[in-house]
C-alpha cells in the first residue's frame, strides 16, 4: 500500500513546491512521464554497468530530467507569462508525445523492454510486526517508499523552517510583497518550478521502476493528477500532501483487500472500484472543509501592475 | 543646501502615458516632505522610482549628494530608503516578525531564528512606541497596526529615508494621531520622510516643505510655514477648491429605514451589532461616527442583506427587510456604495459600462426575457459617465484602467441613478482627492434634497461633521449618542467614539 | 484535385495488385505488447518473409491510439488495396462489421471475437482449455493448496479463462482453493501488484493472469517478493505468449525466474494460416474458425523448469483426453459450477 | 492596429513556429521531415474520406473544449470533462439501444439526454463547492475515475449480460446519414459537427447576450462584488458546472450516437476530456476560438493516423507539433516583445 503511494507523495511535495510559490503545475502528470520514461531507459542502458546501484542512479538521472523539462513550464509561466494552465496542459502533451517518439526512434517498438535491476523490498523490523497497521504501513515496502515519508518531513522543515521557505511562501501568496522587501519573485518561482519537475522526476521513475518495469504509453496514466489531487487535499502543505497521498494508497488498496474478504464478496466489485474516489470527495467534504490555495498562484507576476 | 534625496528632471512613461514628467524633487535631511497632487497625478509612479520598482526614461536620483542608480528595491534598502506602499505590502498568512524579516531573515545553521528576530522586532517597537506584537499574525491585527509593521519592515532594514504613500487614507482620527507622533518622533531621530498625501490639514500640521504635481509635471516646492490650505489647493488642481460644501437646512419628512434592536454576529461568530436602533428620515443625511470595528461593516451588510440577523428588525418604507436576499433589498430602495471599491464595488475586469449597470443589468429595457440590450445599456452608461464626470477613455474601458476617484465616481452614478429611496455610503470618498471629494458630497447632499435618505458610514469626521444633518455615534456595536453636527466638535465626538460619554450620550439617544 | 489524385493512386496500386497483400490493425498496445497484438505481427512477419514479402508494402500493421481510430485505420488498409485486413482484439469487432460491410472487395478477419460479414472471417481460441492445462500444472504444483487467478476486466473472453483454470485445478486437487480477482482493466499494473501482493500474502503460491498490462504488476510482485525473500516458492502462470521474460529476477547475483508456465495462444498461428487461406482464395469468409491443440494453437510454453516431471506428464494425458472428447472444458462460470467445481 | 493583427497573427505565427520546431525535431532524428508534413496534409485534405474523417474527429473536441471554456470562463476549472464525457455517451446510447421513438423524437431526445448526464454528473462538484467550498478540480478528478468505472459496471451488468459492449443503437437515434457518408466517400462523417456547431453558437450567445453569463462571468471575475450586486455566487457556481457538464454531455452523445452507436466497456479515458483543455485554451475560451482551435487539433490528429502509413517516421510527432503550438501560443508575450523590437528596430 505504501508503495503506491510513494510516487505520488513523490509528486504532490513537487506541486507543494511549485505551488507555494504561486505557480500552479497542471503538468506533473508529464513531468512524471519524463522521469518514468528517463528512468528506464537508464535503466535498461546502463544495468550492466551500475548493477543494484542502477535502480537508484535511475532515480537521481530522471530527477535531472524532470527539472530540465520543468524547465520550460517555467520559462514560458515565469519569464513569459504565460497562462499557467496552458503551459502545463502543453507540458503534458509534450512529454507524452516526446517519450513515445524516443521509445519509438530507440526502440523500434511502442515500449521499452522489462528492467531488471529493481527496487528492494523490505519489512521494517519490530514495526512490521504491529497488528493491521504493520502490514499496511511496514512490511513489504520499497526502501524507497520510506525515502518519501522522510522527504515530506524534510520539504514540510525547508518550507516552515529555513528562510528559503519563508520567501517560497512570501512569494505564493503575495508577490508583489516579497519583490518590494528584495526577494527576487522570478528567481523563487524558478526555484519552485524546477523543484516540481525534480520531485515529479523521481516519481515517476519510481512509479515505473516499482509498479510496471516497462515504459509505454499507460506507464503514467493519471497518477499525476491523483498527486495534484493530493495536493489539494493536502491544503498544500508537505505532510498534508504525504497523508493524502497514504489515504489515496490506504483507499486503493482497501478496494483491492476488500475483494477477497468474505464479507465483501457479494456486493459487485464496482463499490470497491470506485471506493477510493468517494472516500476521497466524502472526506473532503465531510472532514476537511475548504482549502485555500497559495493567494497568488495562477497569476503571473508583472513588476509594477495592481 | 544638504539634500539626502535629489531626483532630478525624473521622466517616468508607461504605454500611452507620460506618468512623470521632468519633475524634481528634493528633501532635506531631517524634514519632513509632502507630496501633493490630485489621483493620477504620478506621486505613487515617482516614488516607485525612488525605490527602484520602476526605472526612469530620463533623470538623476542623488542620495547625499552621490548621483545612484537604483535598479530594485534592494539597492534602494541598501541605500537607506524605506517604503511604506499605497497598498500594503503584507503576507496576510505570516505573524508580524515574519513579515518583517522577509528577505533578510536571520538563521542559524539554515533554521530561521525567530526567537533572535522577534526580539530584535520587539526592541525596535519600543523604541520608537510601536506597541507591536511580534507574533500576531496579520490578518488578525487592525489596518493601523498593519502600518506600524509597514514602518517596522523599514526600520529593521535600517532605513534614513522613510516614504510613506497615503498612510492615512485608510486609518481613524486617533491612529492619524498616534501616526503623526510615530513620524515626528522618526524626524527626531534623524530620519527624513515623505509623505504623500490628499489631506491639506495633515500636511500644514506635520509638514516641512511640500512638493505640488499637476498631471505629472512637478509645479513647485513651498515652505509650508508660507502657505495655506487654499493656496496649495488651488496650486494642485489648478483652480479654486470649496472645502465646506454649501448645503440648505434640511427638511426631515418621513422614516425611510427604520432599524430596531438589530443584533448581528461578524464572520468569528461574535456579537458586532448590539440591540441597536436608528431611523432615517427622507431629505436628511444621517452620518454614522466611529472607530473602525465597532460594527459599522456588519450594520451596513445587515441592511444590504449580505449577512443574517440574528434578532431585531429593519424596515424601509415600513417594510420589513432583514434576510431577505441582497437583490430583493435593492429593489426595495436601498443603493450602497461600498467600503472597497475594489473588492466589493466593482468587477475589474468588466467595462466600465457594464459595472454601471451591475444592479440593474437584468431589468428592462437594459434586457429582455434574459436577453441583454448592449446599445440601451452603453447608452445608459455613456448618460450616467457624462452625467457624473467619470473620465474614462470610453464606455468599454475596463474598470480596472480607470482611477480610484473615477472608479468611484462610476459607483456612485451607478447607485444614485437608480434613485434609491435609501442610500448607503461608506467611506465614499477614501484615498481620494480634494476635487473629486467636494464632487462626491455635493453629489450625497443633491441627493439629499431630492428628498431621499442617506446613511453615511466614514473615518473623516471632517466629512460626517460636513456633509451629515445628524451624526450617530457607534461604539461596540451599539449606538451610544445622537449628535447634531454644528453643537458638537471633533474632540467631543472622538471622545464619544472611545465610548466615554456612552451613559449620558445613550440617554440623550432614545429620546 | 481530389480525384485525379486519387485516381493516380489507385492506378499505381493495380499495378502492383497482383501481389496479394496483408495488413493488420491493433489496438492501442500496439505490436509490442508481449500479448496477441505482437503475436499477431509476429505471425504476419512470419508470413511475409516465407513469401519474400517486403514491410510496408505487401505487409504492414497500423497501430489505433484510441477506440476512434479502428474504423478509420481498417478502412485506410482497406483503401490502400490491401486483400487481407486483420483486426487484433474483440475490442474492433464492431469496426470491422462496420468497415467490412462498406467494403465488399477486401477481405477481414477479426482476433478473438465472432463478427458478421460474408467477408470477415472470425478467429477465436479455446482459451479454456490452454487455461484447463496450466490449472492442471498450477493444481499439481501447488504447496499451499491456494491458487490466485486474476482477470482484467470480468467479460466473456476472460471468464473462458477463469473457468478452464479453476476446472484444471480442481480436477486434478480437488482440496486446492482459487481465489478470483478482477481489477477492473487490461492497462492498470499497480493494481496487478496490489492485488497479487495479497493473494501471495494470504498464502498463494501461483497466480494465473489473464489481464494484459495489468498482469505485468503480477510479476513485478511475485519477483519483488522473490528477491526480498529467495526462499520463497511462489510463480506466476503467464498468459497468451510465453512469459518467460518477464519472471526473470537478479537474486543475489543469480538469475532466477518465477514463471512456472505460460498458456501459449499462437495468435501468430492462426494468423498466418488464415493469410496462406486468404492468398489462395480459401478464404474462410463467413466462418468462425476456433483455434485449439490440433492447430497447434493453444499449448504451454516450452519454458518449464519449475515444472515437475509428473505435472508434465499429466498435462500430456488431458491433451490426449480432450483431444478425444473424454473432457468437455468448461467456457463459463454457469457450466463450471454445474460440473461441481 | 498592432493590437487587431496580433489577434490573428499569433495563432497562426504560432503554428508555423511548431511545425518547423516539430520538423527540427524530425530532422535531428533523421527522419525527413516534409514526407511527414505531406503525409499529414494527404491525411486531413487527401481526399474527401479523409476530410470526413477529419471533421469527425474534431466534433467532440468542439464539444469538450467549449465545456472546459464555458466553465474556464466563470472562474471555474473543469478538468472532469472527461467523465461528464463517459456519462454522457453511455446515456445517450442507452436512450439510443432501449426505446423505439420516431426519429424526430428519438434522436434529440438521446442526444439531450446524454447532455443531461453530463450535467449531473458536473452539478456534483458544482455543488459541492458552493455549499461547501470543496476544490472542483480535486472532486472532478475524483469522478472522472468514479464515471469510467461506474459506466464499465453499467454496460456489462446493467445494459447487457456481461458483455463489454452494448447493442448497436436503433437506426431512429443515430446521428449518421449515408448522405454524409457518401459525399465523403464512406467516412463516418455524421451530423454532430451540426450539433456542435450549435453549441459553439450557443455558449456565445449565453456568455455574452444573455443576463446569465453576465452574471457567469461576473462571479467568475470578483464573487465578492456580485454578492454586493445581488447576484446569487452559489447558483452561478452550479449553474456554471452545469452547463458545461451539458456540453461535456454533448460530447458524449456525439461519440455514442455518431461515431461508434454502441458504448463499450473502456479500459482507460478516451483522452478527449484532457485535450479539451488544450482546445479551450489554445481558442482562448472562446466560442469561435475554440472551434477555431478544435479544427486544428482535431485536423491534425486525424491527418497523424496518415504519417505511419506513408513513412516510417512515428506519429507522436504530432502530438509534440501540437504541444508545442500550444506554448507558442502562451508565449505570446514573448512574440509580442519580439515583434515590438523588430517594429522598433524597422522605425529608427
Ligand atoms: N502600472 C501602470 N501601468 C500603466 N500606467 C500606469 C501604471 N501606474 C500608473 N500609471 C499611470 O501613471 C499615472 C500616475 O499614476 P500614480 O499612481 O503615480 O498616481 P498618483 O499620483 O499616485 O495617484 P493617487 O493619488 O490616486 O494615488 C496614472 O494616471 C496612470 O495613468
Ligand atoms: N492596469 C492598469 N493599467 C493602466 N493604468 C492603470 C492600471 N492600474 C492602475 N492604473 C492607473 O494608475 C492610477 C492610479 O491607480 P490607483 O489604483 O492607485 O488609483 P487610486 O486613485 O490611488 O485608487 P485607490 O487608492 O483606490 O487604489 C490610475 O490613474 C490608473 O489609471
Ligand atoms: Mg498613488
Ligand atoms: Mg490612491
Amino acid at each position: 500500500m505504501i508503495g503506491l503511494a510513494a510516487p505520488l507523495i513523490f509528486t504532490a511535495l513537487g506541486g507543494v513546491f511549485s505551488e507555494r510559490t504561486g505557480v500552479v503545475n497542471i503538468g506533473l502528470e508529464g513531468l512524471m512521464v519524463i522521469g518514468a520514461f528517463t528512468g528506464i531507459v537508464f535503466n535498461l542502458t546502463f544495468a550492466d554497468v551500475f548493477g543494484a546501484a542502477t535502480p537508484w542512479i535511475a532515480v537521481l538521472v530522471a530527477m535531472v530530467a524532470g527539472t530540465i523539462f520543468s524547465l520550460l513550464h517555467a520559462v514560458a509561466s515565469i519569464t513569459f507569462r504565460a497562462d499557467q494552465t496552458v503551459s502545463g496542459v502543453a507540458i503534458n502533451l509534450l512529454a507524452v508525445g516526446l517519450t513515445l517518439f524516443l521509445v519509438k526512434k530507440l526502440y523500434g517498438k511502442g515500449q521499452t523492454d522489462m528492467v531488471t535491476e529493481n527496487f528492494d523490498r523490505v519489512d521494517v523490523k519490530f514495526l512490521s510486526d504491529i497488528p493491521i497497521i504493520g502490514k499496511i504501513f511496514f512490511s513489504n515496502g520499497y526502501y524507497i517508499s520510506y525515502i518519501a515519508i522522510v522527504l515530506a518531513v524534510v520539504v514540510w522543515y525547508i518550507i516552515f523552517k529555513t528562510p528559503f521557505g519563508l520567501r517560497i511562501r512570501a512569494v505564493g501568496e503575495h508577490p508583489m510583497a516579497a519583490d518590494t522587501m528584495g526577494v527576487n519573485v522570478a528567481k523563487i518561482r524558478y526555484a519552485g518550478v524546477l523543484l516540481s519537475g525534480a520531485f515529479a522526476g523521481i516519481g515517476g521513475a519510481v512509479h515505473a521502476m516499482t509498479v510496471s518495469n516497462e515504459f509505454s504509453h499507460s506507464t503514467i496514466n493519471g497518477q499525476g493528477f491523483m498527486a495534484i489531487a493530493a495536493m489539494i487535499f493536502g491544503k498544500w502543505h508537505p505532510l498534508g500532501a504525504m497523508g493524502a497521498a497514504l489515504f489515496f494508497g490506504l483507499a486503493q488498496s482497501l478496494s483491492i483487500v476488500g475483494a477477497s474478504l468474505p464479507f465483501f464478496k457479494d456486493i459487485p466489485s464496482v463499490y470497491l472500484l470506485i471506493a477510493p474516489y468517494v472516500l476521497t470527495i466524502i472526506a473532503l467534504t465531510g472532514f476537511i472543509g475548504r482549502a485555500d490555495a497559495p493567494k497568488a498562484s495562477g497569476l503571473p507576476y508583472i513588476k509594477g501592475k495592481r | 543646501m544638504e539634500y539626502v534625496i535629489e531626483m532630478l528632471n525624473i521622466r517616468k512613461e508607461f504605454p500611452g502615458i507620460v506618468a512623470n514628467d521632468n519633475v524634481t524633487l528634493q528633501v532635506k535631511k531631517g524634514e519632513i516632505h509632502a507630496l501633493l497632487g490630485e489621483n493620477g497625478a504620478g506621486k505613487t509612479t515617482l516614488m516607485n522610482v525612488l525605490f527602484g520598482l520602476y526605472q526612469p526614461e530620463k533623470g538623476e536620483i542623488r542620495v547625499n549628494g552621490e548621483p545612484v542608480k537604483i535598479t530594485n528595491p534592494n539597492i534602494a534598502n541598501d541605500l537607506g530608503i524605506g517604503m511604506v506602499h499605497q497598498h500594503f505590502m503584507l503576507v496576510d498568512p505570516f505573524t508580524v516578525t515574519e513579515n518583517i524579516i522577509l528577505g533578510k531573515e536571520p538563521s542559524k545553521a539554515g533554521k530561521i531564528n525567530l526567537k533572535d528576530a522577534s526580539k530584535k522586532v520587539r526592541e525596535l517597537s519600543e523604541r520608537y512606541h510601536l506597541s507591536v506584537d511580534p507574533d500576531a499574525k496579520i490578518k488578525d491585527i487592525s489596518v493601523g497596526m498593519q502600518q506600524r509593521i509597514e514602518i517596522l519592515k523599514t526600520l529593521y532594514r535600517g532605513a534614513e529615508i522613510l516614504i510613506f504613500d497615503e498612510p492615512t487614507a485608510v486609518l481613524t482620527p486617533q491612529e492619524i494621531k498616534e501616526l503623526m507622533m510615530i513620524m515626528k518622533s522618526l524626524v527626531n531621530e534623524g530620519k527624513s520622510i515623505i509623505l504623500i498625501t490628499h489631506k491639506l490639514k495633515e500636511i500644514m500640521e506635520v509638514c516641512d516643505r511640500v512638493t505640488v504635481m499637476r498631471k505629472g509635471v512637478g509645479i513647485g516646492t513651498v515652505n509650508v510655514s508660507e502657505s495655506d490650505p487654499n493656496s496649495l489647493a488651488s496650486l494642485m488642481v489648478g483652480r479654486d477648491v470649496v472645502f465646506k460644501t454649501e448645503k440648505k437646512e434640511a427638511a426631515p419628512a418621513d422614516v425611510v429605514l427604520d432599524i430596531n434592536g438589530l443584533s448581528v454576529k461578524d464572520a468569528r461568530g461574535i456579537q458586532a451589532v448590539n440591540h441597536l436602533s436608528l431611523s432615517v428620515r427622507a431629505g436628511e443625511i444621517v452620518g454614522i461616527a466611529g472607530i473602525d470595528g465597532n460594527g459599522q461593516t456588519e450594520l451596513i451588510e445587515a441592511i444590504t442583506g449580505l449577512k443574517k440577523t440574528i434578532s431585531g428588525s429593519i424596515k424601509i418604507n415600513g417594510k420589513e427587510i432583514q434576510n431577505l436576499k441582497p437583490r430583493k433589498i435593492s429593489e426595495s430602495g436601498v443603493g450602497h456604495i461600498p467600503e472597497d471599491r475594489h473588492k466589493h464595488g466593482l468587477v475589474l475586469d468588466y467595462s466600465i459600462g457594464e459595472n454601471i449597470v451591475l444592479q440593474t443589468y437584468y431589468q428592462k429595457p437594459l434586457s429582455k426575457s434574459g436577453v441583454l440590450n448592449y446599445s440601451k445599456i452603453y447608452d445608459q452608461a455613456r448618460s450616467i459617465i457624462s452625467e457624473y464626470d467619470v473620465r474614462t477613455p470610453s464606455e468599454y474601458t475596463p474598470a480596472r484602467a480607470l482611477s480610484g476617484g473615477n472608479q468611484q465616481k462610476a459607483i456612485i452614478g451607478r447607485e444614485v441613478d437608480r434613485n434609491p429611496d435609501l442610500l448607503i455610503a461608506a467611506q465614499p470618498t477614501r484615498g481620494l482627492d480634494v476635487g473629486a471629494i467636494e464632487f462626491i458630497h455635493k453629489r450625497l447632499i443633491e441627493q439629499r434634497d431630492n428628498g431621499k435618505a442617506v446613511l453615511l458610514i466614514s473615518f473623516e469626521l471632517d466629512e460626517i461633521l460636513n456633509v451629515s444633518d445628524r451624526v450617530a455615534v457607534i461604539y461596540e456595536g451599539e449606538i451610544v449618542a445622537i449628535v447634531n453636527p454644528r453643537e458638537t466638535t471633533e474632540q467631543e465626538l472622538g471622545l464619544m467614539m472611545a465610548g466615554s460619554k456612552r451613559m449620558e450620550a445613550g440617554g440623550k439617544s432614545h429620546g | 484535385a481530389c480525384g485525379s489524385d486519387d485516381g493516380k493512386k489507385d492506378e499505381g496500386a493495380s499495378k502492383e495488385s497482383s501481389k496479394f497483400k496483408v495488413a493488420m490493425v491493433t489496438d492501442i498496445g500496439g505490436v509490442d505488447d508481449r500479448s496477441f497484438n505482437q503475436s499477431s505481427w509476429e505471425g504476419l512477419k512470419a508470413f511475409g518473409k516465407e513469401n519474400n514479402f517486403t514491410e510496408k508494402k505487401e505487409y504492414t500493421y497500423l497501430q489505433s491510439k484510441s477506440d476512434a481510430d479502428y474504423t478509420t485505420n481498417l478502412t485506410q488498409l482497406s483503401r490502400q488495396n490491401y486483400n487481407l485486413v486483420f483486426g487484433v482484439g474483440y475490442l474492433l469487432q464492431n469496426s470491422i462489421e462496420e468497415v467490412a460491410a462498406l467494403r465488399p472487395d477486401t477481405n477481414f478477419a477479426i482476433i478473438d471475437a465472432v463478427a458478421k460479414g460474408d467477408n470477415v472471417a472470425s478467429i477465436t481460441f479455446k482459451e479454456q482449455i490452454g487455461s484447463f492445462l496450466v490449472g492442471v500444472i498450477a493444481g499439481k504444483t501447488t504447496k499451499t493448496n491456494k491458487v490466485g487467478f486474476v482477470g482484467g476486466m470480468d467479460s466473456e473472453l476472460i471468464k473462458k479463462f477463469e473457468s478452464g483454470f479453476i476446472a484444471g485445478v480442481k480436477t486434478v486437487n480437488p482440496k486446492a482453493e482459487v481465489v478470483i480477482q478482477y481489477a477492473g482493466g487490461f492497462g492498470a499494473p499497480e493494481k496487478g501488484q496490489a492485488i497479487a501482493n495479497t493473494l501471495y500474502s494470504s498464502g498463494a503460491d501461483i497466480i494465473y493472469h489473464a489481464a494484459g498490462g495489468t498482469g505485468l504488476g503480477v510479476f513485478k510482485a511475485a519477483t519483488d517478493l522473490k528477491k526480498q525473500d529467495p526462499s520463497k516458492e511462489i510463480y506466476v502462470i503467464g498468459v497468451d505468449r510465453d512469459q518467460y521474460d518477464e519472471g526473470a529476477v537478479e537474486v543475489k547475483g543469480k538469475q532466477e525466474n518465477i514463471t512456472l508456465t505460460s498458456m501459449v495462444k499462437r495468435v501468430d498461428v492462426a494468423v498466418q494460416d488464415i493469410s496462406k487461406k486468404a492468398m489462395n482464395n480459401e478464404f474462410p469468409g463467413g466462418e468462425n474458425v476456433e483455434y485449439g491443440l490440433e492447430e497447434n494453437a493453444i499449448a504451454i510454453s516450452e519454458h518449464t523448469d519449475h515444472v515437475s516431471e509428473e505435472a508434465l506428464k499429466a498435462v500430456d494425458e488431458y491433451i490426449t483426453k480432450i483431444k478425444a472428447g473424454e473432457i468437455e472444458v468448461p467456457k463459463t462460470k454457469a457450466e463450471y459450477e454445474a460440473m461441481g467445481f | 492596429m498592432v493590437k487587431k493583427m496580433s489577434g490573428l497573427f499569433i495563432p497562426v505565427l504560432s503554428v508555423v513556429l511548431g511545425l518547423l520546431a516539430g520538423a527540427i525535431i524530425m530532422l535531428v532524428s533523421g527522419y525527413n521531415p516534409i514526407d511527414a508534413y505531406s503525409a499529414l496534409l494527404y491525411g486531413i485534405f487527401g481526399d474527401s474520406y479523409f476530410l470526413g474523417e477529419a471533421i469527425r474527429t474534431v466534433t467532440p473536441y468542439i464539444l469538450a473544449g467549449l465545456a472546459v471554456a464555458f466553465a474556464f470562463r466563470t472562474g471555474l476549472f473543469n478538468i472532469g470533462v472527461e467523465g461528464q464525457l463517459i456519462v454522457g455517451w453511455l446515456a445517450a446510447v442507452w436512450v439510443g439501444t432501449t426505446f423505439e421513438l420516431p426519429m424526430l423524437i428519438h434522436l434529440p431526445l438521446a442526444i439531450l439526454v446524454g447532455g443531461l448526464a453530463g450535467a449531473v454528473w458536473a452539478f456534483i462538484p458544482g455543488l459541492l463547492k458552493a455549499k461547501f467550498r470543496v476544490h472542483e478540480v480535486i472532486v472532478s478528478i475524483m469522478l472522472n475515475y468514479t464515471a469510467l468505472h461506474v459506466t464499465n459496471y453499467i454496460i456489462s451488468y446493467v445494459l447487457t449480460d456481461k458483455l463489454d459492449k452494448t447493442n448497436n443503437i436503433f437506426a431512429t437515434a443515430t446521428l449518421r446519414s449515408p448522405f454524409l457518408s457518401g459525399l465523403t466517400d464512406g467516412s463516418r462523417l455524421h451530423w454532430g459537427i451540426i450539433v456542435a456547431m450549435i453549441c459553439a453558437i450557443i455558449m456565445w450567445f449565453i456568455l455574452e447576450k444573455t443576463t446569465t453569463g453576465f452574471e457567469l462571468k461576473a462571479v467568475g471575475f470578483n464573487q465578492h462584488a456580485s454578492e454586493y450586486a445581488g447576484m446569487n455566487v452559489n447558483r452561478n457556481i452550479m449553474m456554471s458546472m452545469v452547463i458545461s457538464g451539458a456540453f461535456a454531455g454533448f460530447a458524449g452523445a456525439m461519440e455514442g450516437l455518431g461515431t461508434f452507436g454502441y458504448a463499450s466497456i473502456k479500459g482507460g479515458f478516451t483522452g478527449i476530456g484532457f485535450d479539451g483543455i488544450a482546445v479551450a485554451l489554445l481558442g482562448a475560451n472562446t466560442a469561435i476560438g475554440v472551434v477555431l482551435a478544435a479544427f486544428l487539433f482535431g485536423g491534425l490528429k486525424a491527418g497523424a493516423l496518415n504519417i505511419p502509413v506513408e513513412t516510417p517516421i512515428p506519429n507522436e510527432i504530432v502530438d509534440i507539433v501540437i504541444a508545442l503550438i500550444i506554448f507558442f501560443v502562451a508565449s505570446s508575450y514573448f512574440i509580442r516583445w519580439i515583434l515590438n523590437r523588430i517594429n522598433k528596430k524597422g522605425v529608427k
